[in-house]
């Protein structure tokens, strides 16, 4: 056991740190949200060309053949940059839709198309009805000589708006909520049939409304095995989660260090309020928030491609539990520790409590998975062996 | 100890439930109820037609349109009112500037102002806060220098609601440089319309453009603008905030929230069953409810024993129903995003059901409740040193 | 509305509090726990002589003719007190029982011997299995001739051990946990057939297991209405559950003022521990707690005579789950603000800790309260006039 | 990064739970795992033979016993222990004393008591705390006056676990009036036996008689018996103690308690139906396990980054170990407490479910978790000085 990166680690690490540091500072997100997309393509130009598109991707596909620790050390770096840009719809719920479901053929065209920032994608799996339940699909999909005919539709599509492929969950048969009868189907953002109605999320990321009136996707596009695609779509989402919480981890960084930056420079009653014991305190407890929140979502990255599909489900949940309770109190107390300059979006600190709430709304909230958390049986099941 | 309502305050809740949702526009109080912003327009209407009434402004001398109402059936009156979704008559003027007048100003004031706070003919807005002095608010830093029959005010206000659309603007000045930094601290009413005077809107988290920053530059004000005697405004301000206080805890509002988020909690579903039949949820609710309940009666034992109404002076108590009632306000934000789950992230246009769309947004405005008024911290240290004389 | 107790009142509250102050501070504590009983007869028949055990009943019966509030009044002294004498076992519990389910004969025959300190009551609700339902009775009484035979076991009597007589439910039909079907019994406490074990609790109060084997009841001894008593013991119950709000409001304020005497003494780094700001915040925390708590004990007074039962029930589970959640805080904080010397039985403040935890243990706990209030759909329904 | 155990470390923890669970007797583990008392006699016996396999004392140096295992399997070993309900050696000997020995004794010193320590030949306690200074331990006034080849103590202290076996007692006592309170305290070796010495149980709120007082009445003891350098004993006793707080998280007791909490559950029933199938109870254990995997990852990543073993020196981190592993510990009682409802309720005699017996008791006593090695509120404050800044 050993937490420390590797090398190759450390200048992954660099790298990314290095191009937050410079393009995506307050300034940068701010005309980069004004710009049509809400995003800059000529950063996603720079994430391409320092390697990070390809990041997950096997080499043989075209990709850099890193693994969900380096997902996590870019997530986290994305978080503390509040990056807009499509990079987690894109490489990791797209990427792993692909490296996971593709067929080979298929990931030898996408991949470098991904690689070289060229490809964007997005991933609908939420319905209206669905909440946070992927097996709660009622698109259809039916097969029609050799392609299949898509309807229905998907909702809170994350860069939807902006994705040249969606990638889509529907229903090839069984009923509404079984876990039998799912399928992964690749559509073409330009197909007749697919409309879109984008908007923008609170926290600024673009996204859209899909809807699919008789969208034809040919066979070469069908992902994983259409009626048998439940555990496909929870391993994508487990991955997802577990580079979400990597993102999280990043924006809780960033508002307990400017936090404690607050807490050091303003000053009240003649001195800073750092000095006032209660803040201290809750400072403190902001910091062990932090500390347990990082170590799940390092443990999330680990089981990633843990070989046992319920222990990964309910280490990742209980991950998603974690990062969700610190970060709604991490983020509310930084913004009552600021006091009303918090409030504002000229300061960096709401920013990122907005975004750390969405973080906890998406992809099932800390409720949610604590329930799913507990239905599995909970972490400390029988003697497992720790 | 007669812990039930008497039949006269029976009467009274039925008269005011009966004219707030007869007879203000259902049009407004839906927006308050549904956490649209209002118009300018809209604040006038409810504001006036209140004051029609002589209902604008209750706890004012009955001189000057109060009504001399038992705390009780002042307690009544805004329970109803906010359950009602009416907007509360213009907080700046009628519980703010309007009282510091009342007991402090002169009679030319008096006259000259209270009339037109009450029917919101004048809308002011409060210049207390500063960049530098937040939680500290005594140590201000705007100076107002007195120049033969004027003074000359320069510095900067900020979190100034609702600025854009203010007449007036009342401030606490700093027109001595004291010992004690309280001591040299003046209550000053100043025309928005003075030269010398700008504003500039800041974004709040929500998206909103309620609150501005305000800027003084040589900006010359009347002496007879002073509101009391010089250097004493830091007693006004803490009898302002006093008032302030005890309206926060705002329990109407949040029993009207409660009740909309358990209605709503039926249209959603989850597995296909109603979340309002989720255990889960329902539990989560109530117990904010047990809380909301158990802040109601402390209210209103607090109000019972005092038989003067809001009129009675500051009261370390009132910072317990800031505190809780601040907490309890948030609590029904969250609640209502647990209710609306994952439709509480989309932001412009809205996507998903009408209500989704302003969950979030008050979410995060509504973090401002444990800030402001004296944020929460301040109100601990309050009872702390009143209360149990740490 | 008025909160300020009558002139009657205050001259109770005034004779309660001089005789908790003379007789119940720890050292007479001490030497009544010695006692056999655990607990002073002696002071008992000060109770009876200040007119204290008859305060619930009618005049006509023999009684005072208080009413909730009163009960309230004296409770909260009790809990101030951490009185060990039967009083709500006898006096508020077996007192509701009589006053709400036994006949007028029976009534004129008993109230005047517990007015006089004479008699002592307990009242045997739980069983084994039941948790704190009080409808899951597996007790049975059946008819035999003009009398009643019972059979089973009644578990957790509170103050079971010296009762001279025990009020117990009993199902005469119906099956597990059916609310129709139910029976309340007066049963002698010489009974051929019914063994005790006593016990002390946690908080040093006595308490029973009792065992009913072909206990024969009388006519006369049977209280409401056999088969249809369901009502009833739910009113006893949130009767007594409102007196135990008073005296744990009793029990919270005593801890809360020990706590801020506490701080405001213990000197540590040169200075009284309460000059420390994050302790001063979580003494604030405390005392908000003691409000809210206080606040729903007088709500749940108030509520025992509504006409409304559902609406009873509902007020009175949520007043308990505030009294079990303020009583958990200001109790653990207690212990916490007064470090070691807390954790001893030497100093009061552990005594009140260990009555305030049983008492959220009693009569449904915080989270059985809420689970109950929540099913019952919540405080403020639909349009409710207020 | 490497976030898996290797196969060594996994070697080594099966290695240790054999150990553990096939040769301490299961009637001293299974004490420990009902919260039942344990007699001196079995904490020997347990301890004798974790010395016997060169397993007492893993963390002291290699030349008195110490294994020189990595952090890691240190970790391990602490892990498996706690799980199969094994009595740790003696802190008093093996955290405390031994190691302040070990680091700063003289050779005399290593050689009479670290052996006798490491078998439990001796038995040590500990004078720390007394009536004036509990948190502001530096506060002590317990003195030591040198009388020739002699210390003359008086003095009292408290807390004192288990002193009614103690056959040594390891205090802090002040041996100058130097102006700097942490600069006149020294570390001294006391045999229990000494005249002059007394002590006095002090009964805790579950029924334990664990603690004592201890005083010293003109107590003589060589000064061959002092540790170190006179005057020097504060730096020790910070030593000590940034040793203790890392135990004190006690990760695999929390682990065994929950296993047999959701065990447990299943024996107990609400409404007829099995509590362990009840949604509410089973997320509300769900919740203590989420922090407590990620507290034991926190441990791990500290642990993991330590190539030192626990000798390194002190680190505030252990401090946020301290601090969660406590609360979490106490969250564990209360749910055995909502597990056996009611039945937590009897004291003596026994009634109800054999388990149910230490539900209260426990929650009682562990309350002092928080309180102990350092209050809670005392490493936050070391917390926001270290690592903050503050």
């Amino acid at each position: 056991m050993n937490f420390d990166p590797s090398d190759d680690q450390r200048l992954l690490r660099d790298s990314i740190d290095r191009l937050i540091a410079l393009e995506s500072d307050m300034a940068h997100r701010r005309r980069g949200a004004a710009l049509p997309d809400g995003w800059s393509r000529e950063l996603w130009e720079k994430f391409a060309a320092l390697g990070f598109l390809g990041l997950p991707f096997a080499e043989a596909d075209g990709g850099i053949g890193g693994g969900p620790a380096e997902t996590m050390i870019v997530m986290e770096a994305l978080g503390r940059g509040l990056v807009l840009e499509p990079y987690f719809a894109t490489v990791v719920l797209g990427g792993a839709c692909l490296r996971l479901g593709a067929p080979a053929a298929l990931r030898a065209e996408l991949v470098p198309r991904i690689a070289a920032g060229s490809l964007l994608l997005a991933f609908g799996w939420t319905e209206r009805q669905s909440r946070y339940d992927p097996v709660d699909v009622t698109t259809t999909a039916r097969r029609d000589g050799g392609s299949w005919i898509l309807n229905g539709a998907k909702s809170l599509v994350m860069h939807g708006d902006v994705a040249d492929k969606i990638i889509v969950t529907a229903r090839v048969a069984g009923g509404p909520r079984e876990r039998a009868g799912l399928g992964v189907f690749l559509v073409e953002g330009a197909s007749a049939g697919l409309r879109r109605t984008a908007y923008r999320s609170q926290d600024g990321i673009g996204a859209a409304e899909i809807t699919l009136e008789d969208v034809r996707v040919d066979a070469q596009f069908v992902l994983g095995e259409p009626g048998n695609d439940a555990a496909l779509i929870e391993r994508v989402l487990d991955e997802a989660i577990a580079a979400r919480c990597a993102e999280a981890v990043g924006v809780m960084a960033a508002m307990q260090r400017l936090t404690v930056d607050h807490l050091k420079t303003r000053r009240q009653f003649g001195r800073p309020i750092g000095d006032f014991q209660a803040l201290q305190h809750r400072a403190v407890d902001q910091l062990i928030a932090l500390e347990l929140a990082r170590s799940m979502a390092l443990l999330a990255a680990m089981m990633v491609d843990a070989p046992d599909a319920a222990e990964r489900r309910r280490t990742i949940a209980a991950a998603k539990v974690q990062i969700g309770r610190s970060g709604r109190r991490i983020g509310e107390e930084a913004i009552q520790l600021h006091g009303g300059i918090g409030m504002t979006m000229e300061y960096e600190v709401g920013h990122y409590f907005k975004r750390m709430t969405l973080i906890d709304r998406s992809f099932g909230d800390a409720d949610w998975q604590l329930a799913a958390l507990a239905r599995a049986g909970g972490l400390f099941v029988d003697d497992d062996g720790d | 100890m007669e812990l039930n309502f008497t039949e006269q305050e029976r009467a009274f809740r039925a008269e005011a439930r009966r004219f707030f949702r007869d007879e203000i526009p259902r049009s407004i109080r839906d927006k308050t109820l549904e956490g649209r912003d209002l118009s300018r327009e809209d604040l006038v209407t409810a504001h006036r037609l209140m004051n029609a009434r002589g209902w604008a402004v209750p706890q004012w001398p009955v001189e000057w349109g109060g009504r001399d109402w038992s705390a009780v059936q002042t307690y009544l009156y805004h329970d109803e009112m906010e359950q009602a979704g009416v907007p509360p008559p213009l907080p700046f003027n009628v519980t703010m500037v309007g009282p510091v007048i009342a007991a402090f100003g002169n009679d030319a004031q008096k006259r000259r102002f209270l009339p037109a706070i009450a029917n919101l003919d004048l809308w002011f807005c409060q210049g207390f806060s500063e960049p530098g002095s937040g939680s500290d608010l005594a140590s201000l830093a705007t100076v107002a220098r007195r120049d033969g029959g004027h003074y000359v005010v320069n510095g900067q206000k900020t979190w100034t609601s609702l600025a854009q659309y203010a007449d007036w603007i009342f401030c606490l000045v700093r027109t001595s440089a004291a010992a004690r930094k309280q001591e040299g601290i003046s209550f000053l009413l100043i025309d928005m319309k003075s030269p010398g005077i700008t504003w500039r809107p800041i974004q709040t988290i929500d998206g909103g453009r309620e609150i501005n920053e305000v800027f003084f530059d040589d900006v010359r004000v009347p002496a007879e603008n002073l509101v009391g005697a010089e250097n004493k405004g830091w007693d006004y301000a803490k009898y302002l905030l006093s008032n302030e206080r005890t309206s926060i805890a705002r329990i109407g509002v949040s029993k009207e929230r409660i009740r909309r988020i358990k209605r709503l909690a039926a249209f959603e579903r989850a597995g296909g069953v109603p979340l309002s039949e989720d255990p889960r949820l329902r539990e989560k609710i109530a117990a904010v409810e047990v809380e909301l309940k158990a802040l109601e009666l402390t209210l209103l034992r607090a109000v019972a024993s005092d038989r003067h109404g809001s009129r009675a002076g500051p009261d370390p108590f009132s910072s317990i129903l800031k505190i809780k009632g601040s907490e309890i306000q948030q609590a029904t934000t969250e609640l209502l995003m647990d209710v609306v789950g994952p439709y509480c992230m989309p932001a412009d246009p809205a996507i998903g059901p009408g209500y989704a769309a302003a969950a979030a947004p008050t979410y995060f405005n509504w973090r401002k409740l444990s800030i402001y008024g004296g944020s929460n911290e301040i109100q601990r240290n309050i009872i702390a040193k009143a209360i149990l004389g740490l």
